[in-house]
């Protein structure tokens, strides 16, 4: 909701689930544990969002670079230079590319709380997670105005901001001291599909059982996700 | 069909009979022209023989590197002796005329598969199960890979012999019909003959039994060929699961054959006194095959390496690093040179295809390629210590396959051994065949066209 | 002059004339389809003279436009703002003043014509600019000398790439689009 | 055996330039059908383009679907063109003769209509500039070198050049002969096409020479274009679609196709035009017998693509492939491609007599093109609907009416501009019959008369 309000996505509707068209830069997966009784089983959560590939599948297939990477580790994605192929979508192992179907509609209440510095998307373009890179843009100038190096802290994307446990952390992986850089040094931190070698910006810590000795093992898909990526230059 | 007969030279004219007085020449005298050779051959091939059996003593079928140049040169065999007589069956199902004297040329080397055979017998034992490994068998219960590459193996060997044999039956009976004034001769080539006596029933028997074993030798060679490179070279490096692979291996196999063909070719027009039969414009029609199979070589290594390159998943690097850059880089790059890039320059030029050197040239350099290029891939699945990891590791990459004593010997008593049998073989079978060869004079007539004068050739149906 | 009587229609089709046509064709479509978006100076509902304001008075721009300074947006004064000066400001003849007097006392806004008209997938961030140490003439001229305001920069994308590669500002996509 | 009719040329003239000069009622009736699927195409087109891709059945992460599939299906069938006249011509297989034109046109219209489709298929055509276009305006932003749809737009343009080269090349002398027979505006529009052409020998000479470099220069092109399209696919990482087999498999079902709809197209012309004296069943016996060839190498390639899939015993490869052979319609499509695709038509083929009726080769060929298209996509849409081990987002396609129309519609489309085309120029080329007439000769052997074609060097 927070990632909704805060890049402009277009209210889903139900048909929109119901095709498999529904626009959500991050969703949170649901997968059930293997058990024969239901009463057993017990969701884990796995939430997905576009993976910042440091080496991504997605950029070398765009004929147009309307897909590329940001020197500050992102990937990016242009609006206007998009033409719609989709083929990044293919290409994409984690399904995180969303495109537009339709132009996007909003309630006429809603028109005048769009987020003025991210584009509304038009029909017929792909997008998708950008890291609220507006604020990643804000957060970069401040510091610059005050002078001081970027810390934990300043720039927060909007599901990070909203995640009332802390399970989404945004930082610099660059600086050895930050949050994130020590969270994935940590045993706990995996990448998901990281056997593709794409050296997606954004990792799991995998969820340690309170029952340890039934799941001491790491699962996949029962993971808190943190989310570092990016190093950031700061003259950006 | 007519062929225009090109300015500036004159196909030589032969009669049917002095074809016949030709060809079985070489079987009816018994003085040996080339004795030392053949005794030498022999004696390789002997060493070799020797060297195998040593080898299975010593090091057991257990350790599989102590086989992977058995395995090179199985596969080298393989690709050259038991494909050449492909074109054989290629160009008779075209009906091509040009193949007439080649057809016998290509057919004589499937003599030679019986060493394909012996060596693939240590290989049967040495080969892990599929069960387990990524291999094409998925999790066949039993038998594979090694049981069925010995059927298909020993089908596809007797199918070159049978093939061989069919096709000379016309001439062994005229051989026997010669043979009056020799009684041993007379009775081995009678029995060789079948009571051929050439009737119309007889020669269309042949002919429908020609046309079927051809077509099944053809599509179980694509398949052996197929079956012997997945499972003993492809399958056995992780994570290398290129399904071009083997259409790579068929297409560079024919390549192969087709070399091995015109080397034989230049041999016996340079030697063994077939100058009139394999004049330039034989080595002509067979070098843009040549050069076909050489371009198709490159575009079948090229849709496989396109896609590794391109799709760099870290497995799929490794697999590159050790078949084409790092472990193997300098044997892929020498068989890029002599298997695509220098035939292509060479041949390209339709005034060097004119001649009888450059084709011969080509053809040389094909073969060395295949070999190095068969080095590259069983060297480097042979080389794998874990076939049963489904991942190659980037710091599993196994070494270069250094080859031992016993090794080399393998390698060069089975090139002996096989040079040997063909040897052999052309002291029985009468070449070039003397019925295709007469068939196609009587297909041919001289006539005037416009200005020119023209060999018409018939193209009965 | 044709010794072949069929020439003459050939030269018709020849290479030559094609190419020519072809590179007409194409320079008359990169003059049309590729026209300056600068547009005319729209009329706007209350003809607010910049040569007043920002000439005569010589009032900063951010005066007016404050959030320039602060803000990706340079924003529109509220009327509120304008009725800082003209409560006392009301010269009895000019009828403007009287158009924005009656939208203040009826509780209506101005609705000004936007005249830099970025397209929506550009994000112009002026704090940044203004930060930077650029005046704002440097995109949008001598406003204090325009009776009405118009565009007088291209404004595309090559004006502004061009600008940032001057004065070693990134050019990387995500600066402007996002 | 060969049942060649010996004409003048004065009667091939007459005969082949029958498509141009006279307009029977079947012409007319053709051209209304035709134009009924071509404008279905057309209103389709407009649908989509007003209401946006929203209105195809694609979703997420189904990104492509029957307009992809249609735009390698179409690229295939352009396969033919060259396979059949610049191959044949440089091996001088004699039976190319009567079809090499309609063959190549055929090339021309295909790829056209193919090309189309990509841009169809973005649903905003018009911003393809960026795209097609290796020309940037004003923003130093360049289309991206490293992408495979990159090298299509590059690849395609180049073949459809050659192709309509190639074709333009063969048509001059015809022109010239058309230009002779009409008068007025028609004749200066014919005289303008064919470029002065006044049959002199050293025009002869250069027409040849230029037959020749086009047919070899065009085949590395024929080769890369479908390797570029199935590279399209198979760069990307997507299970089923990441293999190297795919090039040579795409290139020869292209080839398998095309030859196939050549076939459809011999058949069709003989009996649209009567063209019985010049397509005639050995011509037919000839393609039936490259196409046994053709279908064969075609399963071999399939099989190995096949084989691999499973071979691989990867998760993520299986459910692809649990989709692909297991689930409706996939099942279906698979069991469709190798009955209609290889058994029946090459079972048929098989046998001569079947080869030289043309009612039966006219079926057996378009049972191939049925195939092949599901062939096209049995391969390309299950591995985006089975990709990776999320299962939370797997997907499944469901076609909509518009795509359908698309599909059909550009079936009428090409075989509409077939039929404009025999309309303005003729479809066989002339010179060629009457070249092969020239070298068609009896010769007495011994006692038999053979029929025996004298061939250049």
């Amino acid at each position: 909701m927070a990632c909704q309000a805060e890049n402009n996505i277009p209210i889903n509707e139900e048909s929109a689930f119901r095709e498999n068209r529904a626009i959500e830069w991050i969703r949170i997966e649901r997968y059930w544990t293997d058990s024969e009784d239901f009463a057993e089983s017990s969701p884990q959560y796995l939430p997905m969002t576009c993976q910042h590939c440091g080496n991504a599948p997605c950029e070398p297939v765009c004929p147009v670079y309307a897909t590329y990477h940001t020197p500050d580790g992102l990937n990016a994605q242009i609006y206007n230079r998009c033409i719609g192929t989709r083929y990044c979508g293919n290409n994409c192992p984690w399904n995180v590319r969303y495109f537009n179907y339709h132009d996007p509609k909003f309630e006429d209440t809603f028109t005048n709380h769009l987020n003025p510095d991210v584009t509304v998307r038009s029909r017929g373009i792909m997008e998708k997670c950008s890291m609220c890179v507006q604020r990643i843009r804000r957060g970069v100038r401040e510091a610059r105005y005050d002078g001081r190096e970027l810390q934990d802290g300043d720039i927060m994307p909007a599901c990070a901001q909203t995640c009332p446990t802390n399970a989404i952390i945004f930082g610099d992986l660059n600086n050895p001291d930050s949050q994130v850089s020590q969270m994935v040094a940590s045993d706990r931190n995996y990448e998901l599909f990281g056997e593709l070698g794409t050296a997606p910006g954004l990792t799991y810590l995998a969820k340690v059982d309170v029952d340890a000795e039934e799941h001491s093992e790491e699962e996949e898909h029962a993971a808190v996700p943190q989310s570092p990526v990016i190093w950031m230059t700061v003259n950006g | 069909m007519a062929e225009h007969a090109h300015a500036g030279h004159v196909a030589p004219e032969i009669t049917a009979r002095q074809t016949i007085e030709d060809a079985t020449r070489r079987v009816v005298s018994t003085g040996a022209k080339f004795a030392t050779l053949d005794i030498a051959l022999g004696v390789l091939g002997a060493i070799g023989l020797i060297a195998l059996v040593l080898n299975l003593i010593i090091e057991g079928t257990g350790n599989r590197e102590a086989w992977g140049y058995t395995a090179i040169v199985a596969g080298y065999l393989m690709s050259s002796v038991l494909s050449a007589p492909i074109l054989a069956v290629l160009l008779r199902l075209t009906r091509s005329d040009w193949r007439r004297p080649l057809s016998r040329i290509a057919e004589i080397q499937a003599a030679a598969g019986i060493v394909v055979y012996i060596l693939y017998l240590p290989l049967f034992f040495a080969i892990p199960e599929a069960e387990g490994r990524f291999t094409v068998w998925v999790e066949w219960p039993w038998g594979a890979p090694g049981f069925f590459s010995a059927v298909v193996l020993g089908l596809l060997v007797f199918g070159g012999y049978a093939l061989l044999y069919i096709s000379a039956i016309p001439d062994f009976a005229i051989v026997r019909d010669r043979s009056h004034d020799n009684l041993p001769r007379f009775e081995r080539y009678s029995r060789l003959a079948r009571g051929w006596y050439g009737n119309l029933r007889q020669w269309s028997v042949h002919r429908a039994g020609l046309g079927v074993l051809g077509g099944a030798y053809l599509i179980l060679y694509i398949w052996t060929v197929s079956l012997f490179f997945w499972d003993f070279g492809l399958s056995l490096v992780p994570s290398w699961r290129s399904s071009v692979f083997p259409g790579f291996a068929a297409m560079s196999s024919l390549q192969t054959g087709l070399a091995l063909i015109i080397v034989t070719m230049y041999a016996l027009q340079r030697w063994g006194g077939l100058q009139d039969y394999l004049t330039w414009d034989y080595f002509w029609s067979i070098s843009k095959l040549l050069l076909t199979t050489s371009l198709l070589w490159f575009y079948l290594w090229f849709s496989e390496f396109m896609i590794y390159w391109y799709g760099r998943k870290p497995d799929e690097i490794n697999v590159l690093e050790l078949v084409m850059f790092d472990v193997y880089g300098l044997p892929m790059l020498l068989t890029f040179l002599l298997n695509f890039a220098l035939p292509l320059f060479i041949l390209m030029w339709n005034r060097v295809r004119k001649t009888i050197g450059g084709p011969t040239l080509v053809a040389c350099l094909v073969l060395v390629g295949t070999f190095i290029d068969r080095l590259r891939i069983f060297g480097a699945a042979w080389g794998v210590e874990n076939p049963f990891a489904h991942e190659m590791e980037a710091d599993n990459i196994p070494d270069f396959l250094v080859p031992s004593v016993l090794d080399i010997l393998i390698v060069i008593g089975s090139l002996a051994a096989a040079a040997f049998c063909v040897r052999m073989a052309l002291r029985i079978v009468p070449l070039p065949s003397i019925w295709e060869v007469s068939g196609g004079i009587g297909l041919r007539v001289r006539r005037q066209y416009l200005n020119h004068p023209v060999t018409v050739i018939a193209k009965p149906e | 002059m044709f010794r072949n009587p069929y020439v003459a229609y050939g030269v018709l089709a020849s290479p030559g004339i094609l190419l020519v046509v072809g590179i007409a064709t194409f320079l008359i479509l990169q003059r049309t389809l590729l026209a300056p978006t600068a547009q005319a100076a729209p009329d706007q509902p209350i003809d607010f003279p910049h040569t007043v304001h920002a000439g005569m008075l010589e009032l900063d721009c951010t005066f007016c436009h404050r959030a320039a300074s602060e803000e990706p947006h340079a924003g529109l004064p509220a009327l509120e703002q304008c009725m800082f000066c003209h409560t006392a400001v009301q010269p009895e003849d000019n009828e403007q003043i009287g158009l924005l007097l009656e939208a203040w006392n009826n509780y209506e806004g101005v609705e000004w014509e936007r005249v830099h008209q970025l397209p929506d997938h550009v994000q112009f961030v002026h704090e940044a600019h203004i930060n930077a140490g650029f005046e704002c003439s440097t995109c949008h001229g001598d406003v204090e000398e325009m009776e009405k305001i118009k565009q007088v920069r291209d404004l595309r994308m090559d004006d502004c790439v061009e600008c940032h590669l001057d004065n070693e500002a990134p050019i990387d996509c995500t600066t402007c689009h996002y | 055996m060969q049942e060649r009719v010996i004409m003048s040329d004065q009667e091939i003239n007459n005969e082949l330039l029958r498509s141009v000069f006279e307009h029977p009622l079947r012409f007319w009736v053709g051209a209304g059908v035709l134009g009924i699927f071509a404008a279905m195409w057309l209103i389709s087109l407009s649908w989509l383009i007003y209401w946006g891709v929203g209105v195809t059945g694609l979703n997420r992460p189904v990104y492509w679907g029957f307009l992809i599939t249609n735009f390698v299906f179409w690229v295939g069938i352009s396969h033919a063109g060259t396979m059949i006249s610049s191959i044949l011509r440089l091996t001088q297989a004699e039976w190319r003769r009567p079809v090499v034109r309609a063959a190549e046109v055929m090339t021309v219209f295909s790829l056209g209509t193919a090309a189309l489709f990509p841009l169809i298929h973005t649903g905003r055509p018009w911003r393809a500039v960026y795209w097609v276009f290796p020309y940037d305006f004003m923003r130093d932003v360049f289309p991206n070198v490293r992408s495979p749809l990159i090298w299509d737009p590059s690849a395609i343009f180049t073949y459809l050049t050659g192709s309509a080269l190639f074709v333009y090349t063969a048509l001059i002398p015809d022109l010239a002969v058309i230009r002779d027979r009409s008068t007025g505006l028609r004749r200066t529009i014919y005289g303008a096409l064919a470029l002065g052409w006044t049959g002199n020998t050293r025009q002869w000479k250069l027409q040849g020479i230029a037959g020749v470099l086009i047919s070899a220069l065009i085949l590395p092109v024929f080769v890369s274009v479908h390797s570029i399209v199935s590279w399209d696919f198979a760069v990307s990482i997507v299970p089923i679609w990441h293999a190297t087999v795919f090039a040579p498999y795409f290139v020869v079902g292209a080839v398998h196709s095309g030859v196939s709809a050549v076939l459809t197209l011999m058949a069709g012309m003989r009996w649209f035009f009567k063209w019985e004296k010049f397509i005639r069943p050995e011509h037919f016996d000839a393609v039936g017998r490259l196409l046994i060839v053709i279908a064969t190498v075609w399963l071999y390639f399939f099989f190995l693509d096949f084989v691999f899939a499973i071979a691989a015993e990867e998760t993520r490869e299986l459910a692809v492939m649990e989709r692909r052979v297991f689930e409706w319609p996939y099942w279906f499509l698979l069991v469709e491609i190798i009955i209609l695709g290889y058994l029946i038509p090459v079972g048929m083929w098989l046998k001569r007599s079947v080869r030289r009726n043309i009612k039966l080769m006219f079926w057996s060929s378009l049972l191939v093109n049925v195939a092949m298209w599901s062939e096209r996509y049995w391969l390309i849409v299950p591995g985006i609907e089975r990709k990776y081990e999320l299962k939370f987002s797997w997907s499944f396609y469901n076609p909509q009416l518009v795509e359908l129309g698309l599909v059909v519609g550009s079936f009428g489309i090409v075989v509409f501009l077939l039929l404009m085309f025999s309309k303005l120029f003729p479809p066989i080329v002339l010179w060629e019959e009457k070249e092969g007439q020239r070298f068609a000769a009896n010769v007495k052997i011994g006692q038999a008369v053979v029929p025996a074609i004298v061939k250049e060097e």
